[in-house]
């Protein structure tokens, strides 16, 4: 499969190099939007946790109860295609981007951007319309500012690896 | 059916000015629902001069109508019952004190304008208060249950819209700058409170009910509020101390005021957050609990809502550790200044200078403020940890100074300081001893501590 | 490969002995790179008896060495220099003010054996511990940043495992029923800084360093012991106050005493989690952070990790209220606290009876005890804001106790307590308006309060 391919890539490729395979590899995706598969795998857990900065937050989500959800049902917009697709180049582009050549402007500490925000609680509504209808859930500015914990912040502040090992990166 | 509380269409075909609670039975069944669990065991309310609360609240209340009764609370729909058979409500009680407990208040006011305030309680209020309630009851809420706090004290009852039916509230708030009807939503889930879990005062002029923030909701900055605008508006004190005859300051459930500074106030936690989760009734269907109590009893959808990594255990020890070391320190306070009290008497009776005595009784009434404010409060800390421990902190010093006055004074009189002491401890134990709580109050005082009121 | 840290597979060529801190400098450049960084400005440190500090800490420690010179505090690498240079090292001073200062600590140990604690400092370790320094020197790290606080006291060498080098960490868990070789490393995040962010004192007997906490870590629990096991096995003070000739006991640096019952401690958020939050160095790479300063300059790294909801500018804002809130406090306990000396001290000229001036003295014992194990703590109340300001309470109580009786037995003894008050305004003016801080504490006794020790 080309996704499995792919990851192994992520991790021995020459950074530039792999920047330029990547934005190839998402610009095709965009073209080939209508290829439902592409769209599917780059929305899973399994590929956004490919990358070493992910693993924090797909540890916490996979001990979440939304453990089943794909990253991009928050993530991106689900409201129609072409929204979503542009979204998703938006952040992927950014993303590698930052992963590769600018790397060293990574926070330390990721954080969701103001737009991010806006998506995912979106999302929340359009999934959890039932309960919102019911009893008015708007009372603060986001559904996070109660459910701070859906689904990164289970007390999970670092991944299960880190707490096992020294980081060789780090320690050569 | 959209139960948006931001659109102001209408949404019930209930009168504007419905307040009888049983009325909204039919539009919100399941709010009447969760709003029955208030009524609890049904069992009476039970002193707090008991020696497992606050046995010596009867001396530090001496002088005023809360020596003689003074119960831990019970759900809303008790209220007006408990306002009606309080010792404390005397001949001359106002209707400000049916303010905080019924839902005639609304037609009330409008009624009696502003001769609400200071008509008299008995006389006046009362019986048009059951005439308002002459409709409407019903078995399962009690003989006064139906007006008492109720939907029509929080909600518009055509839109359901939160609303503010004190006037105190909105004068006060004003007074400190803030339009209350810019507030947003995640504010009127705490103003809808704040209109009776607040220290209150009754300005002297009209007996209106107001409350002291125009220096800020900290008990010092109330002190501060009372020590000038206050005296200058002409209101001096609540009543003076028949031990130490010192003008004294009630407080009275600052839950509003200590939380608005505390951990959760400073981020927005709406006291609905945590006293009003929503709940699952009926199936699916979800509410906000209209349960008011201890949240320490819906831990999973108060507290694990924002706190899921913690688990239920965990945070009711976090309670309990906070609470435990705050009830040791409000003893502690309170202990103090029942001393301080009772060294001022010894001032008097033996003939201290007037202007030490003064000075003695100012600590005093500055002590007792501090002590009073925050064993007033009803979450033993919690809504404030640190700033409760620094209000006692203060407590403690100013009653330490008024001792330390006394010392000074009595020594220079020659006074038996040993014998002082022993007087005190007598007086305590007589209190503690007393088996009928309306009694505990008679013994604050005796022939070696005479009254000074 | 795997490098766990629970396997203890060597990661390093190092001499399990090794010691020195540019020795890592090779296998780990950035974690060598960010402890350069608690090299600072290369400023000197600052006073603490300058009045926007602590003005009346050389009245405080007034007999004791810490009244000649107390600073602020400057990063680890520069242990070694402030301890070298500390005016409060005297001839008779011991090995044991070693131990929290210089990774030669451990091969100190290994030599000289429980002889290490009461060797003398300037003529025993000093010159060893300069030998062990010959070896290892770098420009970037000043004359003793090598051999300061570094690596090999927090880490094997060998495995970089973390590790507890200093036995009277061990010791006292122990006591406590603790087997820290057991520790999770949650737990040894905390650990590793508790070998020397807490309170100490000497053992009488090999002048070990000790740590007061079979009864817990609480500064009431921890006064406990000194009144009983540590009497009981010799150690009754610290000092013998100038002042007051109150037998003193000092509090140091309780930073992981009070965080252990504190909000953050309870909920097992290690002193690593703040003060050594991932960084990254060199492109992509994380690691904790060697840089031990102030996590306000890393609001972003350390506390959003958990705080994420807040934002950067609230989180200022809360830890600012508290620490407001707190240092007020702080001065207040100390203003009392000094007061208290003082009146003790007249007791004793004008000839108390003698079992007065030891019940105040004991009180001031308390009374400073209490004040000053907050005022020694260094994160001003935010690691435990509730407990921090029911100890400084329990400060001013105390403090207020010694003044109480003080008054008593002057007034019996017809002091005039107008000119003593007089007089204890005039010699903390003189402390505060001495420009020297070397010279403050000699204002601290004079004609009128002659020296007690
Ligand atoms: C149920 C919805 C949901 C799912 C599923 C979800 N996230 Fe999130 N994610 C959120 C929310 C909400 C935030 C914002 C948290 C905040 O601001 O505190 C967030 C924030 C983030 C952040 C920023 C870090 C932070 O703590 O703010 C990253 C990175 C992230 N998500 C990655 C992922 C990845 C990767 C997956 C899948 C493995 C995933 N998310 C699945 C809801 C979701
Ligand atoms: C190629 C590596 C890589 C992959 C694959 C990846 N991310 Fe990221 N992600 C990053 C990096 C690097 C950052 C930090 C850069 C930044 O803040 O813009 C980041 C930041 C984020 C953030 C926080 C900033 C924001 O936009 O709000 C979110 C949320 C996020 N990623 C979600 C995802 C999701 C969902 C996926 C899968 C669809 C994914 N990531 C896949 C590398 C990656
Ligand atoms: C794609 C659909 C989807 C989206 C988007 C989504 N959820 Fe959910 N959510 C679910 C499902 C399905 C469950 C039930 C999971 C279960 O019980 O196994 C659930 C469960 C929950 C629960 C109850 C479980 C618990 O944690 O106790 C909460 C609260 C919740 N979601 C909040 C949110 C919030 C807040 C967001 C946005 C940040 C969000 N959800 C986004 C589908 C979604
Ligand atoms: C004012 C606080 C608050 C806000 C804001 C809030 N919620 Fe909730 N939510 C709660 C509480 C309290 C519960 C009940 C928790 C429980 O039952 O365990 C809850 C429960 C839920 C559940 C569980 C549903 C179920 O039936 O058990 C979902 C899903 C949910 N909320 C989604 C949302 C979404 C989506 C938003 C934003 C539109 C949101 N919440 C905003 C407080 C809030
Ligand atoms: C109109 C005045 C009023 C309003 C508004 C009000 N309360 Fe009360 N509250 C009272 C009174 C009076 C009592 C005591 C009743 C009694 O014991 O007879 C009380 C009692 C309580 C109790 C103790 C119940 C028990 O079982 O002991 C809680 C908890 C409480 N209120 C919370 C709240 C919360 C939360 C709000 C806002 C959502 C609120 N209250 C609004 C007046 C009010
Ligand atoms: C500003 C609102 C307010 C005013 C005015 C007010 N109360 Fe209350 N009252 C409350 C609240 C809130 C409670 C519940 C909390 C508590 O008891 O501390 C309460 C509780 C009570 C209770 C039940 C518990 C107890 O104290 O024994 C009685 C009885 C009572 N009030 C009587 C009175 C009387 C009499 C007056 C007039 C002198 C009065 N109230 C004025 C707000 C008010
Ligand atoms: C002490 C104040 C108070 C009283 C009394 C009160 N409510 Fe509420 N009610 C609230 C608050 C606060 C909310 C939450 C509103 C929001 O979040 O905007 C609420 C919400 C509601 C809602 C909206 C749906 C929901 O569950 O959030 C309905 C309907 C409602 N209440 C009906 C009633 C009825 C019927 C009564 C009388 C039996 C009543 N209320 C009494 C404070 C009160
Ligand atoms: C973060 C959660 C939280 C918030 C926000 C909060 N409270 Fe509380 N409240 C508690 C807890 C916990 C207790 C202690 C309950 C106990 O001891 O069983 C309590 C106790 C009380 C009590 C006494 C209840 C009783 O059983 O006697 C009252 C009244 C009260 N709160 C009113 C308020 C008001 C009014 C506000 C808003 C100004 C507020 N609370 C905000 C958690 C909260
Ligand atoms: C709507 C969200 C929310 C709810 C509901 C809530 N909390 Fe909190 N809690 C917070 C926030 C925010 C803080 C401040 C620390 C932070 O920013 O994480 C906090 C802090 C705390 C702290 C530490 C602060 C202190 O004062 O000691 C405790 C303990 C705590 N909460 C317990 C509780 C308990 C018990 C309940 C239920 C009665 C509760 N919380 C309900 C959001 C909430
Ligand atoms: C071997 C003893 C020792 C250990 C272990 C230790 N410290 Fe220190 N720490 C000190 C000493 C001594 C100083 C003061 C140095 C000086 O001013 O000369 C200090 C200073 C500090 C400072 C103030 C730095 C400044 O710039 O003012 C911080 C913050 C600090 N330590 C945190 C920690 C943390 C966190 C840990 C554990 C991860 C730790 N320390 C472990 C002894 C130690
Ligand atoms: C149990 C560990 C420990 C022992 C033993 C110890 N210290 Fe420290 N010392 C510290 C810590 C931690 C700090 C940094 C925190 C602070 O200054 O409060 C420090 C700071 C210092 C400083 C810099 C700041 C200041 O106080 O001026 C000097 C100098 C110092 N110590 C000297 C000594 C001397 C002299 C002794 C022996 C009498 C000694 N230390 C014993 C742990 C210790
Ligand atoms: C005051 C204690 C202390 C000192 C001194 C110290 N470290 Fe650490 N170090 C830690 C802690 C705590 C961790 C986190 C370990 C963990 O989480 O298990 C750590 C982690 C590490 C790691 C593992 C990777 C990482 O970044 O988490 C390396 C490698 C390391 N330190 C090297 C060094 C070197 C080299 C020095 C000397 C320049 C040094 N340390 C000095 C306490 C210390
Ligand atoms: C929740 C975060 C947190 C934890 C956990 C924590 N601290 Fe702190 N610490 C702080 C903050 C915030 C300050 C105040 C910094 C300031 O005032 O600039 C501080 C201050 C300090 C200081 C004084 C630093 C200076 O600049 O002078 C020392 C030393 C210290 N902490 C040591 C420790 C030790 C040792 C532990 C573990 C026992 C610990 N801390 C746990 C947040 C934390
Ligand atoms: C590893 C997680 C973690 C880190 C890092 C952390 N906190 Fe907290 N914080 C908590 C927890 C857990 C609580 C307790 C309330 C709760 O359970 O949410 C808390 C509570 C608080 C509170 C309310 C309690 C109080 O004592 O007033 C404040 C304020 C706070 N944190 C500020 C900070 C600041 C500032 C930092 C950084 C210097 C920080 N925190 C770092 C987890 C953390
Ligand atoms: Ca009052
Ligand atoms: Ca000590």
């Amino acid at each position: 499969m080309l996704m499995k391919r792919l990851k192994e890539r992520f991790k021995d490729m020459n950074n530039k190099l792999l920047f330029f395979v990547l934005l190839g590899v998402l610009i095709g995706i965009i073209v080939y939007a209508g290829t439902v598969t592409a769209i599917k795998a780059t929305d899973t857990g399994e590929f956004c946790s490919s990358c070493h900065v992910m693993g924090t937050v797909y540890e916490a989500f996979t001990q979440s109860p939304h453990a089943r959800l794909d990253c991009n049902d928050c993530h991106a917009p689900t409201d129609n295609v072409v929204n979503k697709m542009a979204f998703k180049a938006r952040a992927g582009i950014g993303h590698i981007y930052m992963n590769t050549i600018g790397a060293s402007q990574i926070p330390d500490v990721l954080h969701a951007t103001d737009d991010s925000v806006d998506v995912i609680n979106q999302n929340c509504i359009s999934c959890h319309q039932y309960t919102i209808d019911n009893v008015a859930h708007d009372s603060k500015g986001t559904c996070i500012d109660c459910h701070r914990h859906v689904p990164h912040g289970l007390g999970i502040f670092k991944t299960s690896d880190w707490h096992l090992k020294l980081n060789i990166d780090a320690a050569k | 059916e959209d139960l948006t509380v931001d659109e102001t269409e209408p949404l019930t075909d209930l009168s504007p000015d419905e307040y009888v609670n049983t009325a909204f039975k039919d539009a919100f069944p399941i709010h009447y629902e969760s709003y029955l669990r208030n009524m609890g065991n049904g069992r009476p309310p039970v002193s707090k001069f008991i020696p497992d609360y606050e046995p010596y609240l009867p001396i530090l209340f001496a002088g005023f109508p809360f020596e003689q009764e003074y119960n831990t609370t019970r759900g809303h729909p008790y209220a007006v019952e408990d306002v009606l058979s309080i010792a404390r409500i005397g001949d001359r009680s106002i209707g400000s004190c049916m303010t905080c407990k019924s839902s005639t208040v609304t037609p009330l006011l409008k009624e009696f304008g502003d001769d609400y305030w200071s008509a008299n309680f008995r006389g006046d209020i009362v019986p048009r208060m059951e005439e308002l309630a002459a409709v409407g009851a019903s078995e399962e809420l009690g003989e006064f249950g139906h007006v008492s706090i109720g939907c029509s004290d929080c909600h518009d009852p055509v839109t359901m819209e939160l609303r503010i039916t004190r006037p105190s509230l909105t004068h006060a708030l004003a007074r400190q700058g803030i339009d209350v009807t810019e507030a947003t939503r995640n504010e009127m889930r705490t103003y809808v409170c704040a209109q009776c879990h607040v220290e209150y005062y009754f300005e002297p002029e009209l007996e209106k009910v107001r409350f002291p923030w125009d220096y800020g909701t900290k008990p010092e900055e109330m002190l501060h509020y009372f020590e000038t605008t206050a005296i200058e508006e002409g209101f001096d004190y609540d009543y003076i101390h028949a031990v130490s005859g010192a003008p004294i300051l009630k407080a009275q459930h600052p839950e509003y005021e200590m939380w608005s500074y505390g951990s959760h106030g400073r981020a927005e936690v709406s006291c609905a957050d945590c006293h009003m989760p929503f709940e699952r009734r009926d199936d699916r269907r979800k509410i906000s609990s209209h349960f008011w109590a201890s949240p320490l009893e819906n831990i999973e959808t108060s507290c694990r809502t924002c706190h899921s990594d913690k688990t239920e255990r965990y945070l009711i020890d976090r309670v309990g550790d906070i609470q435990e070391r705050h009830l040791e320190a409000v003893h502690e306070a309170q202990d103090l200044t029942v001393e301080a009290h009772y060294f001022v008497n010894r001032m008097i009776t033996a003939g201290a200078p007037d202007d030490k005595i003064e000075q003695a009784q100012q600590y005093v009434r500055e002590g007792q403020w501090y002590t009073d404010i925050i064993a007033a409060e009803n979450s033993d800390g919690f809504h404030n940890p640190q700033g409760s421990m620094d209000t006692l902190r203060m407590a403690s010093d100013a009653s330490n100074n008024a001792i330390k006055l006394a010392i000074e004074e009595l020594s220079n009189l020659n006074v038996d300081l040993g014998e002082l002491r022993t007087e005190i401890e007598n007086v305590k134990e007589a209190v503690l001893n007393e088996e009928d709580p309306f009694e505990k109050h008679t013994h604050a005082t005796n022939n070696f501590f005479p009254a000074q009121n």
